[in-house]
């Protein structure tokens, strides 16, 4: 049961990192801390495909890391600061 | 067999065809005789029935007094559209027809549904007529066609009513909903309070127009009424009432054909008091009125009609090319004359003395002598502009050739019911009893024409004076004022708010949610 | 039954295979596919209403009550008479009246029309509200096809409120599978005999609400008016014949089949429906006066002829739903024929106000007699066939006790006369003003006089369509035969 | 098994809210996906089992979930997307044309 | 403040509404009334060939379902081409560095293949044609986003990709159509006596994973014209 | 058509991986999936890649990578270490400083795959290139005088001479 | 020797495990203790990637040798190639913004 500690650990430090996300004074904090809280749940969902016992969830790790990644270029490339025509905070 | 009206529908959409001038000219003729002849051999007690929904209808069904609505129907037919189908376009003369017909198939509907469907179509057709006349007439048609339909739909509500109350459609003495119908006939009789259309109609309209609707429209709101609405004691006094309002109502007006239209009223009062004594004889007399009132009043309107044709104007001052220029209107002129004010050997004396003999009430009585004395004297105003008064008006152009035949075949009518009025009684089989030239009737029938002359001669000024026409107060109008606002407000709560809507949406839901729930 | 199938596939094939046309053949190949498969789909729909009654079932890939059927009986028939009836004309009329974006409107008119066979012939909730999307979703398209301020503006409006509709009916779709687990309609009418009364008001309700905003009954109208004016006019004669007809066919379905008859008058539905429709179409018939513009004017005139509808069918009697079906073809039949005429007095010379159609009358004297019918035929004046549905729903009224519901019918007759009689008699008043037009071809010409010509034929012969509306009843009223023939089949 | 459902309850009418009170178009369309999602929750709620798992019978297991909801909400996924899709591209328009984004300056259509 | 407070109370009410409904719907004691739920998990191996249940449901039982959606995607995808305007207008946005094209050029292959397994596997793995459609979709997505509209539009132009989701939309019907050829009913699968194979084999579950296929270049080709259409606005 | 058949064995082993099967549906599936694939982008994929010498000095190369790829994980490990220790000390001290470098480097897929290097380890963070000068700007976390940021750069210069011989045929 | 393998790669994957819980962790305290931005692209940069090799390479030994494996090396590989370029955009993003001279906003920030 070794797996669900590690799971319980990396759900609570996305908990903590989404202090972050609530708090980031800026847009890229948050981004960023976004980000790594999706890492955090892919590991979390190979993690779950032992915990399981289901292969399947690897398949949905890894289809969800392409959106993660394709998310953060897209907020990157369209959120900027009010003053360079971005949409406010 | 077949509806005569019928054959006006028929020769409606025959004139849709592309044809020459002259062949619609052959066929007007032949549709509007052979309906005469049709309706002349009808036997009284034939009926049609069919089978429509899931009702059984009779379309067709002809008693004694449908026939002789029926004859004068199309005999009126006849000369009204010999009077114009020179004068109108063809499209008018189409819409004519379907009134026509549509009157026609009114007077022998055996059944609600039949009645009501062209009562409606009568009155799009004449609406149309006076909304495609001229630009002047927009308005007076929009507000005819209204009204109109208003009374329309009073009717059917009244038909639905009786319907539901007797699970028939049979046209017979009305069980339910009787003031929806009296409120439909009121407005087609034009009752004193519902009359407004009539004299705005009557008075914009083109004269042609005016003739075919002074024929039809109030002459099938009586014979409607003395189907449904017979013996029905209040309505007589509510008829005299309406007769004096029109009296007063016609001397103020300068105009010869609103003069003309308030008369309508007048006559149309004899009518209603015949019909509510409820007695054979009354409704003998009101249709045997009926008759006579198509008549003269229809040869009225031709005259009048003839004289705004050549003179371009129906100002009181206008009449008086009549007497000088047009002999042959003078001469029909005068024989109506004649015939409104009830001299005997003159049809309307004839009708009249029938209904003064139904009439067992002396307050009627007497009201129907003051009716014929103010039908006199107003007519002598007419009479007095006509032939007495100097007038230095010319003549436009000569009258069209098919107007003098229509008027003439009518003022011979009026000429033979008037010297032979039990003729009228043989062609339909109803039998009045009634002694026309003896002394008691002929007095009777006198004496308000020879009194209205002397006091013609009396009060001339006042009479023949050019009063300022009052204003009207219109109580449809203010209502129709009032919806229009409201309307207005509605309007303006859709600003074009969408979270307005969303609001008023969820409000909805909340709403519904607790009706279902609750 | 294959053919019923093809109602749905027809037009999703033909859509698809513009889009594809578009790239390679532009314009060449537009022309002979859109009326080929239109005449085909005349020829399907036809057979397939031919064999509408008995109903009969199909089942979409032979797995009969485990996946989703589709089934045929007289009510789905009607819809499939009104859209035999409308959709050759509009498609004749749109090949000479749209200039612009034509491969996308032909591609999302049938889109649109495959959305609403879906919808008038599943017999699956689920379904139901997949096509019901589809067709919403193609018809917001259409109203913004003019890309003006206004038409993005109305369609947008359109869209949040019709969307927000869709979440409720979803809502409901979903709860009903957990109740009943499955979601064929007879299997879900049979289920829902034990859940109790509150689940299941709750559930009406909000498949009432969500079905009455794409019907636009006040005070869920205000996208109605402001998504038809902008939006090219032949699509206006699919919506408000089809678009909003589909919308009140689903809602009696599910409302008659899911949840029955006896159902309906417990919670007081049925009241409820009557007073709605009356006060909408009051209301309706008030605003409708004050527009100055035809189209907006004919919407409002739209929301008051459902309302009509709405009543004749939430009578609750036989007589009324004959009634109020028949209206729906009636209502679809002049509110197309009033369409056509003012698209096309728009191509000739751009007019939509009511005073730019001054003097009109004279110029398109048949068009203009045309209009003058279908409006006297909405109006409900005699012997058009307007007249003859709402005899029908003012009597079913009456039978049933709604009196107030009946007389207010005949004075929203008598308001809606005020304003239709306003813009005929502006279209027979003579105008000085010389306007330069372009002559209206006879492909514009002919589908409105075909329309227009039903006018008078279903007035003066109201028993051709009425064979095959009088055998609705029997499957709406008492829904254990539907239920029985879905089950059985 | 109550507090899903709270949980659901709250964030549909959280959306209906986010509709009916903002004045930003984005925002509404942010209401209706955050409505959107809600419903989908109501589906992976319907089709849930405790101890199910997901309805990939690579080899026999003892308890699956409801597999029909979850084909549903697939569809409604699609469904919802492409309709914000169209919501956003409109709102673009909008922006465009208008030069704003408030909801009470689309006056141009009414009465 | 009247207003809001008004409104409010609509949203709390309804809330109320529906919490009234849950927890009665809770409360209610059902007893074996999900049989086509359970059907479909005791037979539907068998009878659809797939073992990804959802993916029988969806393209199999409710296969007519899926066709309706793949209508709405086409829909959203033609409403948003043409509301776009003509002349092409990137939206103002970061530029990025070498390095992104660096990395977004090795992505491609490995989101291509990623996508056509997903589309492939549809029936065997989570995931299926949306999914892989989606995934698919994520190229034109990506060069759009890295190297411009420009140059994903010069790779890939509209027309081309409106015509591969048309041919996937007339694809999935035709499928439907070939059961109809062998005289059973639209979109029958195992009944139209198309070979179900052995469950959990690639080749297997019939109609099914070209089903997929279909529907996964269809929804690829769609989400790139709308995702273009709506960069492409400004 | 080296490239092609480079993307080729590329797809074809992801297919094969994913697939998490071997057998012949799956090969035939794969040969003419990849192939398709492969057929479309090859040529964008690997444009700037050269691609001399024959299959020896490949598998050198691979071997090279492997080396490469082993170092830095390493590495990644190390400056995890380091920052997470800065991440639970009490009082964290950082000398932040932002830093141009200039590379050497022609091949952008060596100027790509080295800011990863950088990314991920020495402290570093690559926040731009400037493709004009080549220049990259680096944030150092803790980087105290500028002595020691001159070292770090001259370990960084051996890192990118690493990474350059990726990509280039000397091996 | 037999038994003593199992016991092994228990043993690794118990260590892989921990130095990546520890390393996520310490990502999330970064996250919250650092004090801008850049630090804290450090800390998710470095401390996130070693924690996610670390946590993929447990479960890599956990599974042995087969096709899931490999599958999650590519995992592992995408996640590198990823997240420094996730990382270096956000960077790219703000150092560009904070480049550009504008006093107006620092007055407001």
């Amino acid at each position: 049961m070794v797996v669900l500690y590690v799971i319980l650990a990396i759900v609570l430090s996305a908990c903590l990192t989404f202090y972050r996300v609530m708090k980031g004074p800026s847009v890229s904090d948050r981004i960023v801390a976004m980000h790594a809280i999706g890492v955090m749940f892919l590991l979390v969902l190979v993690l779950l495909s032992y915990f399981f016992a289901r292969k399947i969830f690897i398949d949905v790790a890894l289809v969800y890391g392409v959106f993660l990644f394709v998310d953060i270029v897209i907020m990157a490339k369209y959120l900027r600061k009010p003053e360079q025509g971005g949409v406010r905070d | 067999m077949i509806t005569p009206g019928l054959f006006y529908l028929i020769g409606a959409l025959l004139l849709l065809l592309p044809i020459r001038e002259k062949m619609t000219y052959i066929l007007a003729i032949l549709m509007t005789t052979a309906a005469l002849m049709m309706t002349f051999y009808l036997v009284p007690g034939d009926r049609v029935q069919l089978e429509f929904l899931n009702y059984t209808l009779t379309p067709v069904k002809v008693d004694r007094i449908s026939k002789l609505t029926g004859l004068i129907f199309t005999f009126g037919g006849l000369g009204s559209v010999i009077y114009c189908f020179r004068i109108c376009s063809r499209a008018n003369l189409r819409l004519i027809f379907i009134f026509i017909g549509s009157a026609l198939t009114v007077a022998f509907s055996g059944d609600l549904f039949t009645l009501y469907v062209f009562w409606e179509l009568m009155t799009i057709s004449s609406s149309f007529l006076i909304i495609m006349a001229s630009d002047g007439t927009k308005k007076t048609g929009y507000y005819y066609f209204l009204i109109q339909v208003a009374g329309g739909l009073s009717a059917l509500w009244g038909v639905f009513l009786q319907y539901a109350a007797t699970g028939d459609l049979a046209l017979k003495t009305i069980e339910a909903g009787i003031p929806f119908f009296m409120i439909a006939v009121a407005i087609k009789l034009a009752f004193v309070g519902f009359h407004t259309w009539l004299p705005l109609a009557y008075g914009k309209a083109p004269f042609y127009v005016a003739v075919v609707l002074s024929i039809y429209t109030t002459k099938v709101g009586v014979y409607v009424m003395s189907r449904l609405l017979p013996g029905i004691d209040i309505l007589a006094y509510a008829g005299l009432f309406s007769a004096l309002f029109g009296i007063g109502m016609a001397l103020l007006q300068t105009q010869v054909r609103r003069f003309l239209s308030y008369s309508i009223i007048i006559q149309v009062g004899y009518m209603i008091i015949g019909i509510s004594m409820g007695t054979v004889a009354g409704i003998t007399g009101a249709m045997f009125h009926l008759v006579n009132h198509i008549l003269y009043k229809t040869v009225l309107f031709m005259a009048v009609g003839v004289v705004v044709y050549t003179t371009g104007k129906d100002d009181f001052e206008n009449l008086g090319i009549m007497g000088r220029k047009l002999p042959v209107t003078s001469i029909a002129t005068l024989v109506a004359f004649l015939g409104i004010a009830g001299v005997p050997f003159f049809n309307g004396y004839m009708s009249k003395a029938i209904i003064k003999d139904a009439v067992n009430e002396p307050l009627l009585t007497w009201g129907l002598n003051l009716m014929s004395f103010g039908t006199c004297l107003l007519f002598l105003k007419f009479i007095y502009y006509a032939f007495l008064k100097k007038s230095t008006i010319s003549l436009d152009k000569q009258p069209a050739l098919s107007m003098q035949v229509g008027m003439g075949l009518l003022t011979v009518m009026m000429l033979v019911i008037g010297i032979h009025p039990v003729w009228l009684e043989s062609v339909t089989n109803m039998d009045v009893a009634i002694h026309y030239f003896d002394k008691k009737h002929l007095v009777s029938g006198i004496q308000p024409f020879l009194w209205s002359i002397a006091i013609f001669i009396l009060i001339k000024k006042y009479v023949v004076k050019n009063y300022e026409a009052p204003l009207p107060y219109d109580l449809y109008r203010q209502i129709a004022k009032q919806v229009v606002t409201t309307g207005y407000q509605l309007s303006n709560y859709h600003d074009g708010k969408l979270t307005k809507y969303l609001l008023w949406t969820t409000s909805t839901l909340i709403i519904l949610l607790a009706l279902l729930l609750f | 039954m294959q053919a019923a199938i093809w109602l749905i596939i027809l037009p999703l094939l033909t859509a698809f295979f513009i889009g594809i046309s578009k790239v390679f053949y532009s314009y060449k190949l537009l022309f002979p596919l859109v009326t080929g498969s239109a005449i085909l789909y005349l020829y399907l729909l036809i057979s397939v209403i031919d064999h509408s009654y008995p109903p009969k079932v199909y089942s979409v890939g032979d797995w009969g009550l485990l996946g989703i059927n589709i089934m045929v009986d007289p009510f789905s028939g009607l819809l499939l008479l009104m859209i035999a009836l409308l959709f050759l004309p509009v498609i004749v009329f749109s090949l000479k009246y749209i200039t612009f974006h034509t491969h996308n409107y032909f591609i999302l008119t049938y889109i649109m029309t495959a959305g609403i066979a879906g919808m008038v012939l599943t017999a699956d909730l689920f379904n139901l509200y997949v096509f019901l999307e589809v067709s919403s979703l193609s018809s917001c398209a259409l109203v913004a096809l003019k890309k003006t301020n206004k038409a993005i503006e109305g369609t947008f409006k359109y869209l949040v409120m019709s969307t927000l509709g869709s979440f409720f009916i979803l809502l409901a779709t979903i709860l009903t599978y957990d109740l009943t687990g499955t979601l064929n309609m007879a299997e879900i009418s049979v289920a829902f005999q034990d859940i109790p009364f509150q689940i299941k008001s709750i559930l009406m309700a909000f498949f009432i609400f969500g079905y009455a905003i794409k019907i636009g009954l006040i005070p869920l109208h205000a996208w109605l008016p402001d998504s038809y004016e902008e939006s090219p006019i032949p699509y206006n004669v699919l919506s408000s014949g089809l678009v909003m007809k589909s919308a009140v066919y689903a809602l009696i379905r599910v409302l008659y089949i899911l949840f029955g008859f006896d159902f309906l008058d417990e919670t007081g539905m049925l009241q409820i429906g009557v007073v709605w429709g009356v006060v909408t179409f009051l209301i309706a018939h008030l605003l409708a006066f004050q527009q100055s513009n035809v189209i907006r004017l004919l919407a409002y005139s739209s929301i008051a002829q459902i309302a009509y509808i709405t009543i004749g069918l939430f009578v609750g009697t036989e007589r009324g739903l004959i009634g109020g079906n028949f209206h729906i073809l009636n209502h679809a039949i002049m509110k197309g024929t009033l369409f056509f005429v003012i698209a096309i007095f728009h191509y000739s010379l751009t007019a939509v106000d009511i005073k730019d159609l001054k003097g009109l009358g004279f110029r398109f004297p048949l068009l203009s007699f045309t209009f003058v019918v279908a409006s006297l035929a909405i109006v409900g004046l005699p012997p058009f066939n307007g007249f003859i549905s709402k005899w029908l729903i003012v009597e079913a009224a009456l039978d049933a006790g709604f009196i107030y519901a009946a007389f207010s019918i005949l004075v929203g007759t008598f308001l809606s006369l005020t304003y239709y009689l306003k813009v005929i008699v502006t279209l027979y008043t003579k105008t000085d003003k010389t306007i330069e037009m372009k002559e209206p071809g006879l492909a514009l010409k002919l589908p409105t006089i075909f329309l227009g010509s039903l006018c008078i034929v279903f007035g003066i012969a109201p028993s051709l369509p009425l064979s095959l509306i009088d055998k609705i009843p029997t499957f709406l009223l008492d829904h254990e035969e539907y239920i029985s023939i879905l089950l059985g089949g | 098994m109550e507090l899903p459902f709270v949980v659901v309850t709250i964030l549909f009418c959280l959306g209906i809210y986010t509709i009916i009170t903002q004045k930003n178009l984005i925002k509404i369309v942010l209401g209706f996906t955050i409505v959107e999602s809600s419903l989908i929750l109501i589906f992976v709620l319907v089709s849930y089992q405790p101890g199910g798992t997901a309805p990939i019978l690579d080899k026999a297991y003892h308890l699956v979930v409801d597999p029909i909801p979850q084909a549903l909400a697939l569809t409604s996924i699609v469904i919802g997307g492409s309709v914000t899709a169209v919501m956003l591209a409109l709102v673009i328009k909008i922006q465009k044309r208008y030069r704003t984004l408030n909801v009470d300056k689309l006056r141009k259509l009414k009465g | 403040m009247v207003k809001k407070l008004y409104k409010l109370g609509l949203v709390v009410s309804l809330g109320m509404f529906l919490f009234v409904l849950f927890s009665d719907i809770h409360n209610l004691d059902r007893t074996s009334k999900n049989y086509l739920s359970e059907h479909y998990i005791s037979e539907g191996v068998q009878e659809t060939g797939a073992i990804n249940l959802v993916t029988s449901v969806l393209y199999d039982y409710r296969a007519f379902d899926t066709l309706g959606e793949a209508t709405v995607l086409l829909t959203a995808a033609t409403i948003l081409a043409f509301l776009v305007p003509v002349t092409k207008a990137d939206m103002l946005g970061t530029t990025f560095t070498i390095i992104v094209y660096q990395a977004t050029k090795y992505l491609i292959p490995f989101i291509a293949v990623l996508g056509v397994y997903v589309i492939m596997f549809g029936h065997l793995s989570p995931g299926g044609g949306f999914v892989g459609g989606v995934v698919m979709a994520l190229i034109p997505i990506l060069l759009s986003l890295t190297y411009g509209i420009d140059f994903s539009e010069y790779k890939l132009t509209p027309n081309t990709k409106k015509v591969v989701e048309d041919i996937g939309a007339i694809g999935f019907i035709l499928l439907g159509l070939l059961a109809v050829l062998t005289g059973n009913n639209f979109l029958a699968n195992g009944q139209a006596g198309f070979p179900l194979g052995n469950a959990g084999e690639l080749i297997s579950a019939g109609l099914i994973p070209y089903l997929n296929v279909m529907i996964g270049i269809k929804v690829g080709a769609g989400l790139a014209i709308i995702f273009n259409s709506l960069m492409k606005e400004q | 058509m080296k490239k092609k058949l480079l993307t080729f064995m590329l797809t074809l082993g992801l297919w094969v991986v994913f697939a998490g099967r071997m057998n012949i549906q799956v090969m035939m599936f794969g040969t003419i999936i990849c192939s398709i694939l492969s057929h479309l982008l090859a040529n964008s994929v690997f444009r700037f890649v050269h691609l001399n010498g024959g299959p020896k000095q490949i598998v050198i190369k691979i071997t090279y990578m492997f080396f490469v790829f082993s170092a830095f994980l390493y590495d990644v490990f190390l400056s995890a270490v380091k920052v997470s220790r800065q991440a639970f000390a009490w009082n964290p001290s950082f000398s932040p400083r932002i830093v141009k470098l200039k590379t050497s480097d022609e091949n952008s897929s060596d100027i790509g795959i080295f800011a990863h290097f950088l990314t991920c380890t020495q402290g570093a963070l690559a926040l731009d290139f400037d493709p004009l000068h080549k220049n990259y700007v680096i944030h150092w976390i803790d980087v105290d005088s500028d002595a020691e940021a001159e070292t770090r750069k001259a370990l960084i210069r051996k890192q990118e001479h690493l990474v350059a011989k990726i990509f280039h045929s000397e091996g | 020797m037999i038994d003593f393998l199992p016991i092994l790669r228990q043993i690794v994957v118990y260590v892989f495990f921990l130095t990546g819980s520890y390393f996520l962790l310490s990502t999330a305290v970064g996250m919250i203790r650092f004090p801008d931005l850049y630090t804290r692209l450090h800390a998710s940069a470095k401390c996130l990637m070693a924690g996610g090799i670390s946590i993929l390479m447990g479960c890599i030994v956990l599974e042995g040798i087969g096709f899931v494996s490999l599958k999650l090396i590519i995992l592992l590989l995408f996640l590198l190639i990823t997240n420094p370029i996730a990382n270096h955009v956000i960077a790219c993003l703000d150092h560009s913004n904070t480049m550009t001279p504008n006093p107006i906003s620092k007055n407001r920030s």
